[in-house]
């Protein structure tokens, strides 16, 4: 839900977070020491398939040996190295619905980054930086909170419900205009966890 | 030469006029979400949809003009939290709300919340829904009101002499059944009063080996029961009107099936028997907005109060197929303080229509199977109807009722209806789940279906019959 | 209480009898071919289609009981191979073909090559597609039953004087046109005998400079025309009824886009004068199976023939859906022999309907779009009827016409009908490939079009309106 | 089309000739010098093959063998197949109406064989193999056959129209039962080429 009402500008489908299974199998992919049983090539063979791929004009190259499994490939705006095993359940499900619908508007924050928590939204309503219209706001950036302190107010039904903070850290953002409204899990704050 | 074209003078709605509200909130999802949805676009109202996270993609989202995330995926948290879906209304400024049906389209203090919130019901008042919804209150009143109610024991038959009594009132057959009692234990039918004392005592015994309680009560034992239902309308200035009547008898555990307009057995005589009761019934409370009064049907044409649900149904399609109503559409009207657009004398029935509701289900064993689509395609052409929110590639969550899409074929007369319906479920294409589908096409050909010789009770013997021959699927 | 609920006696359609053919060809592809097999499929008639390469995944094909591969995409090779669809019928045993529109529909060597292989070709005699189908005799047939032409000088007016007798003979005003001419060359518009010399001799010399040739003809100019035809039934014994008038002025370069039922213009005793004129030009030519009159309607009421089409046309459905008549089906049991299953005086015309071909083309310049549909969803609800071969997934070949889907929106009186189109255009899902779909939407919140003020010229004003505002897409 | 008229026996969806990458993918799977159980290859044995495609025109090259299996594209203007190895399966073009459809019933030959010729039928008719149904077959199995030459009769409309060969060789097999309907396109000989 955005300020505006439009539904061009509803950020209708937050694009769902990266997909975590492309970071994460990025780092363990590059780990794995030694050749397990059913998995042929050590590190250093893959690292020389890399190299040797690299040099190749190649647009693509995957390969899969037993349990093993990684995919090259290369140009292309997207990730270099999108390597994961089994990534075929990664391979986007046709989703012409969801592709076909307004473009979803980001979250006006970079992209979800390592140690940065959202504080969301539990419930719909109208989101409030503080008590009343002249008092100081509960939490702006460059805050330390604790769990459990008040960061802001979401109204419903006449009700001024207060959202409590549930990590310790620094507010690097605040999502939301104050006074618009929002809907159930909208970002409320970006925390940087610490 | 030919003669002169008949056009009739006056169409039955009313020309549009300015959109009964500005902006609407829909408290629902699916087809019945999606319905609201048309018929507001149709009425120039903004739409407002409420989605759980596991309708993120859904149809009614899609096309809705605003749409708010108001929780989870379990109904409890979302499509049943009221506050929720009260702040979603106030936050985008909707001055009504369609419940559609389920959910909170029948739950009082909901309707009281929108009250309270300067927010319209589109449905009746919160009392009229407390008083249809207590079993109790509503046959007293409707007893009041003259509107014939399933005749019974007041409670526990202590006696023969009790019994014999009871019986005589009710008027035979009778069953009597045991108080803790299920399937079928403790439960006996009577014809005539010479076989009634060894059958209650009978009865009595079998409950009480059975549940270790012997106390029996009496009922009429209907004949061969149809469930006939008459859909209302009523608007804030007195008028209630009937559209007729639906049959909804093909059912399976009280979930309806297959729904037609009009019956296939109703004379003229008594149709206007029972939608006169009908109206007298929705009278009797005040009723406005759109609802319906179910019956039982006998054999013998004695017809029994069962409930009115103070919504709209799932099978009002069949209904504004033959009377051309567009029946959501004088739901908002009317809540909007209208007059009803139409009067009983504009209602004409013309031709038959039949809704087979195609869930997502195993289509012998009725377990859910909810997944993904993978391919679809909906039937057209003349006289089809499709209400669906399902699109290729979508997928059905677990959360929620197994409804896939509403299929529903109209024609000239029953017969067309029918040979619609079938073509329809012939080139109806859904592929990744199972679907009822093949069960409908095959009641579709079954000589008891075609020659309209079925009550409720019809299901049991036929879903017998599809165990004896598993294979017979016609397609 | 209510009144009584009326129900129509008789519903429009017969009973469904015996099959009027065991198995039907279907020489022809996409949402024709897939409308004549739904018909089939509800008369319990056997189907098989003919596709050409292109077509091998098509869903006429799949529906279809039987199928034939009867040559390679181009046109010439497969669906208008006489000697290879007539093998398809011989090997499949099918009885009889439903040629649909066009391709071999209006042939009439084709029916007769069906006739000699004793086949029943769905559709007239081929004398009378013969003489519907050469101008000069057409009109000379008209002109004998008393059908008004549109008046004009008999060829090439070769002086003042005569240019003068002749306008007075049609009655001004006129218009004067290069033989030789296009484009809007060497023609003058005149509006009375006082201006007629001078711009009489403009258009001629005007016609010398531009084609070298400077011979005019005369013709009545029409003010704001207005295309109206009339459909008509006839059985093989004489009868021939009209199922009411379509109007199809929104149309560019002779090509309808939008078409409805009944004329938003037509006095009653005008559109009684019109269809009558039209079952005495069916009857002249002793008409049977379906067929349409077009008339070219002029602002002050008078009517002309233009032309006769010999088979169902792209826009029946909005007859359907007024009528309540299945117009496929009736052809089948016209051509089995079968009376007419209704009479003049059942034909009666309720509520109004609108169509909309959506084709692959770019919606503002037309220019044909042929791929894969990589979504799809289909409007559904309440008074939406889309006839269509098209689903997620399918390609549209490059080697046909660009038609998508008809769709077809039913209310009870235009206003609705349109709120109707507007919500069912507005829940289109097409992607992958352009459509005409904006377009549509646009001219259903056109004011012109909501007045019903247009002509046949109306498309082109409205192109340069585009032209102009050509970000002006409502969506 | 089949003898019999029944949809399910159609053979609607003659399956098309297996995708050209396939093909292409057969041949190097002849190749692969050592088969190991489990690891066929060795590193330096998938450097050889990457080095070898690398200089090779081909747009893409896949490799199965065991357990293991790599797939290499190269760039260029349209990188038709995008099926990974695995992923085949998982992730078909997207057809969901020819799969739908009635299962393809396969021509009664084995696959396309390198060399074999089929004789298509180039009109909708009658299959007949003599003049007359005491005559002899114009062609039957182990004859060998000259462009030109008739090969049997396809009647349409009471015409008897002559299909001739259109290549010489040998005929290997006849597709289609005397007497039956063929549609247009229909397999009637498979010929070796020769």
């Amino acid at each position: 839900m955005s300020t505006s009402r439009k539904k061009s500008a509803a950020p209708k489908k937050p694009t769902p977070a990266p997909k975590p299974a492309a970071l994460k199998a990025a780092a363990p992919k590059a780990t794995p020491p030694r050749a397990t049983p059913g998995g042929p090539l050590g590190l250093e063979e893959i690292k020389a398939l890399i190299a040797l791929v690299g040099r190749e004009p190649f647009q693509e190259f995957e390969f899969e040996a037993g349990d093993m499994r990684f995919r090259i490939r290369k140009d292309g705006p997207a990730p270099m190295i999108q390597a994961a095993p089994m990534m075929v359940a990664a391979a986007p499900a046709p989703q012409p619905f969801p592709t076909m619908a307004a473009p979803a508007v980001q979250p006006t924050v970079p992209a979800d980054e390592p140690g940065i928590h959202y504080v969301t939204s539990p419930i719909v309503g109208t989101f409030y930086r503080a008590s009343n219209p002249t008092a100081t706001p509960y939490a702006s950036p460059g805050d330390f909170v604790k769990p459990g302190q008040t960061l802001c107010i979401v109204e419903a039904m006449k009700l001024m419900n207060e959202i409590e903070c549930d990590v310790a850290g620094e507010i690097v953002k605040v999502l939301v205009e104050n006074g618009t409204p929002v809907e159930y899990g909208e970002r409320l704050f970006a925390v940087r966890i610490g | 030469m030919g003669a002169a074209i008949k056009r009739k003078a006056t169409p039955v709605a009313a020309p549009v006029d300015a959109p009964p509200f500005k902006k609407v909130l829909i408290a629902n999802r699916g087809e019945i979400a999606l319905r609201v949805i048309l018929a507001c676009k149709e009425m120039g109202v903004q739409t407002v949809a409420v989605y759980s996270e596991a309708d993120r993609n859904a149809l009614h989202v899609r096309f809705a003009d605003e749409e708010v995330c108001i929780g989870p995926a379990p109904s409890s948290k979302s499509y049943l939290n009221i506050p929720q879906v009260i702040a979603a209304a106030e936050v985008t400024g909707a001055e009504a709300i369609h419940p559609g049906y389920g959910f909170l389209s029948e739950n009082a203090h909901f309707v009281e919340v929108c009250q309270a919130c300067g927010i319209t019901f589109i449905g009746p008042s919160p009392e009229i829904i407390r008083k249809m919804g207590n079993k109790a209150q509503a046959k007293a009143t409707m007893l009041e009101a003259g509107v014939p109610l399933m005749p019974g024991s007041d409670g526990i038959i202590e006696t023969v002499e009790e019994a014999l009594i009871v019986a005589e009132q009710i008027g035979y057959p009778v069953i009597v059944k045991a108080s803790a009692g299920g399937g079928g234990r403790g439960m006996r039918i009577c014809n005539n009063a010479e076989e009634l004392p060894d059958l209650y005592n009978n009865a009595r015994s079998e409950a009480k080996g059975a549940f270790g309680d012997d106390s029996v009560y009496m009922e009429k034992y209907l004949l061969e029961p149809r469930h006939i239902e008459v859909q209302i309308m009523g608007d804030l200035f007195g008028n209630v009107v009937h559209l007729g009547e639906r049959e909804c008898s093909i059912q399976r555990r009280h979930q309806k099936l297959i729904e037609e307009s009009p019956s296939a057995v109703l004379e003229p005589a008594l149709r206007q028997r029972i939608c006169d009761t009908a109206v007298r019934a929705a009278k009797a409370v005040g009723y406005y907005n759109a609802g319906t009064i179910e019956f039982l049907l006998d054999k013998r044409g004695d017809f029994f109060f069962m409930e009115m649900n103070t919504r709209v149904q799932v099978e009002h399609p069949v209904t504004e197929l033959v009377t051309g109503i567009d029946i959501v559409k004088e739901q908002l009207r009317i809540a909007a303080g209208q007059k009803l657009s139409f009067r009983q004398e504009d209602v004409v029935q013309k031709g038959h229509a039949i809704e087979c509701r195609i869930n997502a289900e195993d289509p012998f064993k009725f377990t859910p199977c909810p997944g993904r689509i993978t391919a679809l395609h909906f039937p057209g052409g003349p006289g089809i109807r499709v209400d669906t929110a399902m699109h290729q590639d979508a997928v059905i969550p677990p959360h929620y009722d197994s409804m896939v899409a509403k299929l529903i074929a109209y024609g000239a007369n029953r017969t067309e209806a029918i040979a619609r319906m079938r073509r329809a479920l012939d080139t109806l294409v859904i592929e990744g789940i199972k679907t009822t589908a093949p069960l409908h096409r095959r009641i579709m050909d079954h000589p008891d279906f075609i020659a309209g010789t079925f009550s409720t009770k019809w299901m049991e013997t036929f879903m017998e019959e599809l165990k004896r021959d598993p294979t017979g699927d016609p397609r």
